[in-house]
């Protein structure tokens, strides 16, 4: 789609490039993105193995997003998310036992198994929810904002949308009701060129930009795989969101690394698209700042372990945890009296 | 003791729930400064202010959508869809957002909202303005739903359905809206789930809702006459709906008539009569018989619009149906 | 809203004042102009009579756009209107007799009186229907206009729609889908500035013009109330379309004269505002247009005469048409087999 | 004779339908370069061309929409909705434009379009990817409602919905799609509206439709091990349905159940048994027993959903407790 051309992913705003982070703020959005990455991993193995049941969509590439978003909000702002969430839920700060119990459909997971992968949402945490209809957290975070602006919280509301959910309608409307009653919400499109098997270039063709700006919002178009500029630019936006500046459009231009969901085989996609991967990955990129930055390399094996510790302990510990009860879940359509 | 409008009723009640609770608010399209196309929400903005009482671009899928979001983080909304029929483009907010949201989050939280929806026909305004989709929410788990009849039930079932701490979908029927009836000055909520005996009687049992309510007890009147004492109830709820009430009715009357506005093909009435034909069939001495709008869009010339309404010759008929 | 600001009406692309069109063009304008405004004001007082049923919405003071669109467009053409859609429909060739019983609810009907006002249609004459739902005439011209595109027909799909329609997420989807797949299709706003009790500057906040611009569908913002300006600006737009160029945006810029509907006491309204109704009204416009052009004040005098006989004459055979049965009406839900 | 896969015989429909008329056309998310997210569409982009066969925008509304001004215009589109629970976006071009054009405009036209809707549940897909709404559209004048079960009437049934000169709403259960059958190699179209007994049976009568035809026909299979002898009913097509063909076997058997995977409350099966409880009720020895899915949304876990699928053991159940 012409707003991915309008950016090259590696080159994008190379003033921006030298982040304003110290080396342990930057090493914080690391571990983030590590953490993602990692969860992501185990959880393509485990569904592989036939562990995780349904169907789940994997964010790896994309981490940067949700990990310089989640290192500007605070535990009260409220996030919707898609159904390629993972990275959202445990950036907003969704805990990762909760949340692979969950994806692994068990009575201790976040959501007590009833929702999995595509419906992780914490409301303790502002997680409103990974949500399986394209385009549906955009409302739904706009209406999060009004009850931010109604209830005086001070918070922000946030929706993460594919640019595949640009062609939705609720877009449109959402853009419009947030910028006429100048709501405390922010727009965060992860652009990965893909809308599922197809190139968004041959269903999109409108910048994002461009649209934001016949609203008169404001948007900025950035580099997504750079963590720092994610987190740079966001802290921006959302202090001027908290400020009362009404809302804000961020488009981050990523890739998608695997299938569109797991055990997709890919055939309509040219592996060279791909092939250097390893120069816009976030995490090297990262990695290499860090580097910059004076952090020894002995510090990201140590990272690197510590992880990959807590991610076999999460996923030990769901699968120990219990099957969820039939009989037990219908209690949960509707609120209880008397609660 | 007070007459009262059924408009009112509802205006009453929207008020009296906003003044209780600073979390309650109310938006949708021409809802605020002219008060709404049917006066529903006449006065909010000028009591309860713009922040709290809005008018909203013609935008169903997020006014619906956003009421979700408001409804997860702390705010109460009602939200207006201006005609039942436009409903169509706000599903995907009530159906796959509200009414899921809080099974499929393991019950964290709930979603307190209200999706006013005035449904009906009667005033030559076609096919696009006046069904009665109340079928489509009552098949669908996590959303309850409910429709007045009475003015009480107008200001009890609003109130109701502001505190139920699930989506509710009120129906309101605009043939309603000018409805006056004495009522005591201090009405109170509605338990959503419980019907209401309209009418005793022991030789059939009606049951009904919304607007049909008074077709109901008009052919009533016209059986009375002819020596048949019919019970009519008033379902008021039809998400949960009162099986236990009917199904106490029925054992009494041993016939059962099911009438409403909505068409009858795969409408309300098809639940209650076949439920009743499963738990009340040991009871049944007749036919269930249903009697709704025909299968076919409602039309617009009046000569067309009579024929399509169910009316109470229609109903009696089923009831002598029945007893024969 | 932003875009009828950003034009005066009555001093609108004053180089484009002096129509491109002869005495005669521009009479049979006036002609098509004046027989929807007296044919709405007979409605009015019918329906004021009680003898139209239903509710209904008059375009008065908004004829220009419709005379002006029919006037350039061919009968294979089709267009999908809204629920202001009279002028529509009488300048797109629909019967004045067949119209007249259709909203006065007889058989004879161009709908026999299953529609009413809000859903006339006549599929001969390309009119695929008046439409109750706001906005939802967009994707069926989109349709129609597909159906042209793969037909090969060389015919244009024309949609109406209001400014308050322009908060509506069809819209977006509507202008993506028609410039991706290069279909011929006219976007035709008609911007009175109402959106029925509220002023839709409160309502939806970008100019249609750069929202056309973000799709890259290029687009016009005119007086319409001009109908000699109408009718050149849809002319070439409606031929570059014929031509293969892709979709057209076209706002009018014009005023609602009556209430929203028939019966509206139009409390929020300052009269004030229609206070030059007069300069800005397309009927006097155009007759002085035609006088400097040469046309006698006889020539318009016995125009209106022609058109009251035929408007008389239309109500009477209205009146004397048979009403609709409803034994009958049933069979109209499903194609009979065999058809 | 031949073994096809049931998504091959839709394919081949498709292609059938495509191949025969130039007016078909088919497009949806995903459905031309990549053949449809479960390949009931593969292949027809190289046999017919991309004017003809068209990858869309995720935009449910605008596509069903422009079906319906494509469909008023001379063509005759086949869309698909990519699963049954996103048409909650589409629903006003469905229900307030395709259903009531005909009618409204006074039978002036046709709508000849299909709607493709995969449904139902089995593979965790979770509340959102799950849903069986096939009763929404059933309850709408102007549509028309399919469910082929067999791999010969998904051939049959698609050819029937594309050449309906109406909107017919296809309904395809997702776990049925990599189902096998041996079929004649000239498939027929298969009427709209006829039932079709699969199992022929004296003692009850099961109707049904969709993928819990085979659960229905296992029920049965259990109960003939205990002599009793089951009459199953595929009712193939929903709106409308083959009520004398559902009369004529509960004349034979006098008992009833009607299973389906939509959830139960206000479902298909309210409607025959409704129907069944007053034109039907004479032959009735025994309660209308439903089985549907349960109250609740679909749930994710594999354990849940087992516990929320109709089963045959459920099924049986029923059998044996109208018959008791
Ligand atoms: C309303 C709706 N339509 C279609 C789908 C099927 N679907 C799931 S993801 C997807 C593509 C989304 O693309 P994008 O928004 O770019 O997100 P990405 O997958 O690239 O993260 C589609 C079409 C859906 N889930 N919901
Ligand atoms: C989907 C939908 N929402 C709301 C309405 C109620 N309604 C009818 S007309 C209208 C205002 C339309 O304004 P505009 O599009 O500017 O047209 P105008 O009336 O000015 O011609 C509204 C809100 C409707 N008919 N359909
Ligand atoms: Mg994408
Ligand atoms: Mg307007």
């Amino acid at each position: 789609m012409p707003s991915s051309s309008a950016i090259s992913p590696s080159k994008a705003r190379p003033g921006a490039r030298k982040g304003s982070n110290t080396p342990e703020a930057l090493l914080a959005l690391y571990r983030q993105m590590l953490l993602i990455r990692r969860t992501e991993e185990r959880l393509s193995q485990l569904f592989a193995d036939g562990e995780v049941p349904g169907f789940i969509h994997l964010s790896i590439g994309q981490e940067a997003i949700a990990a310089g978003l989640g290192s500007v909000l605070e535990r009260k702002d409220t996030i919707a998310s898609t159904h390629r969430g993972h990275g959202h839920a445990l950036a907003k700060g969704v805990d990762l036992n909760g949340f692979f119990q969950e994806v692994m459909g068990r009575e201790t997971g976040v959501c007590k198994g009833r929702g999995g992968s595509m419906h992780v949402a914490d409301m303790s945490a502002g997680m409103l929810g990974a949500n399986g209809i394209v385009g549906a957290g955009m409302p739904i975070a706009v209406g999060s904002a009004l009850a931010h602006q109604v209830r005086k919280t001070g918070g922000v509301g946030v929706v993460f949308f594919g640019d595949g959910a640009l062609a939705e309608g609720v877009l449109h409307e959402s853009l419009n009701l947030s910028a006429l009653w100048k709501l405390p919400v922010l727009f965060v499109c992860e652009n990965n060129g893909w809308s599922e098997f197809s190139p968004t270039s041959k269903q999109f063709v409108a910048p994002l930009g461009k649209l934001a700006d016949a609203f008169g919002i404001p948007a900025e178009t950035i580099d997504g795989n750079d963590v720092e500029i994610v987190a740079d630019t966001a802290g921006r936006l959302v202090s001027e969101i908290r400020k009362g500046g009404g809302p804000r459009v961020l488009e981050c231009i990523t890739q998608r690394v695997r299938g569109h969901y797991e055990g997709d085989a890919q055939k309509y996609r040219d592996p060279a698209e791909l092939k250097d991967r390893d120069k816009i990955d976030p995490l090297p990129r990262a990695a290499s700042r860090l580097s910059v930055l004076g952090v020894s390399d002995a510090v990201l094996a140590a990272l690197e372990t510590e992880i990959m510790a807590e991610i076999d302990a999460a996923t030990e510990a769901a699968r120990a945890a219990p099957l969820p009860e039939f009989v037990a879940a219908q209690a949960d359509v509707y609120t209880p009296a008397g609660v | 003791m007070a007459e009262l409008r059924y408009v009112r009723a509802l205006n009453q009640a929207l008020s009296d729930a906003m003044a209780e609770d600073p979390s309650v608010i109310v938006f949708g399209e021409d809802i605020a400064a002219a008060g709404g196309p049917f006066g529903v929400t006449r006065g909010l903005l000028e009591a309860y202010g713009e922040d709290r009482v809005r008018d909203t671009p013609i935008s169903e899928a997020t006014i619906v959508g956003a009421a979700v979001g408001a409804a997860m983080t702390g705010l109460k909304p009602v939200v207006e869809i201006m005609f039942m029929d436009f409903v169509a483009i706000a599903m995907d907010a009530i159906v796959n957002q509200a009414a899921k949201a809080r099974f499929m989050f393991g019950g964290q939280g709930s979603v307190p909202m209200v999706v006013r929806l005035p449904h009906g026909g009667g005033v030559s305004a076609g096919p696009q303005h006046s069904q009665c989709l109340e079928a489509w929410f009552a098949h669908i788990p996590g959303l309850k739903v409910v429709c007045p009849a009475s003015v009480a039930d107008a200001y009890g079932l609003m109130r109701a359905a502001i505190d139920d701490p699930d989506p509710v979908i009120m129906v309101e029927n605009k043939a309603l809206y000018a409805r006056k009836e004495d009522v005591p000055d201090d009405l109170p909520a509605v338990e959503i789930g419980k019907a209401r005996i309209a009418r005793p009687g022991r030789d059939a049992t009606i049951v009904t809702y919304g607007a049909a309510l008074y077709t109901a007890l008009e052919a009533a009147d016209t059986l009375a006459g002819e020596g048949v004492e019919v019970e009519v109830i008033d379902l008021r709820s039809l998400q949960p709906w009162d099986e236990a009430a009917v199904l106490e009715s029925l054992s009494r009357t041993h016939r059962l008539v099911v009438a409403h506005e909505a068409v009858e093909a795969f409408g309300i009435g098809a639940e209650i009569a076949a439920r009743m034909a499963d738990i009340g069939f040991d009871e049944l001495d007749g036919p269930i018989i249903r009697v709704g709008a025909p299968f076919m869009p409602v039309p617009f010339a009046k000569t067309l619009e009579q024929g399509y309404l169910p009316d109470a010759g229609r109903v009696a008929d089923a009831v002598r149906k029945t007893l024969a």
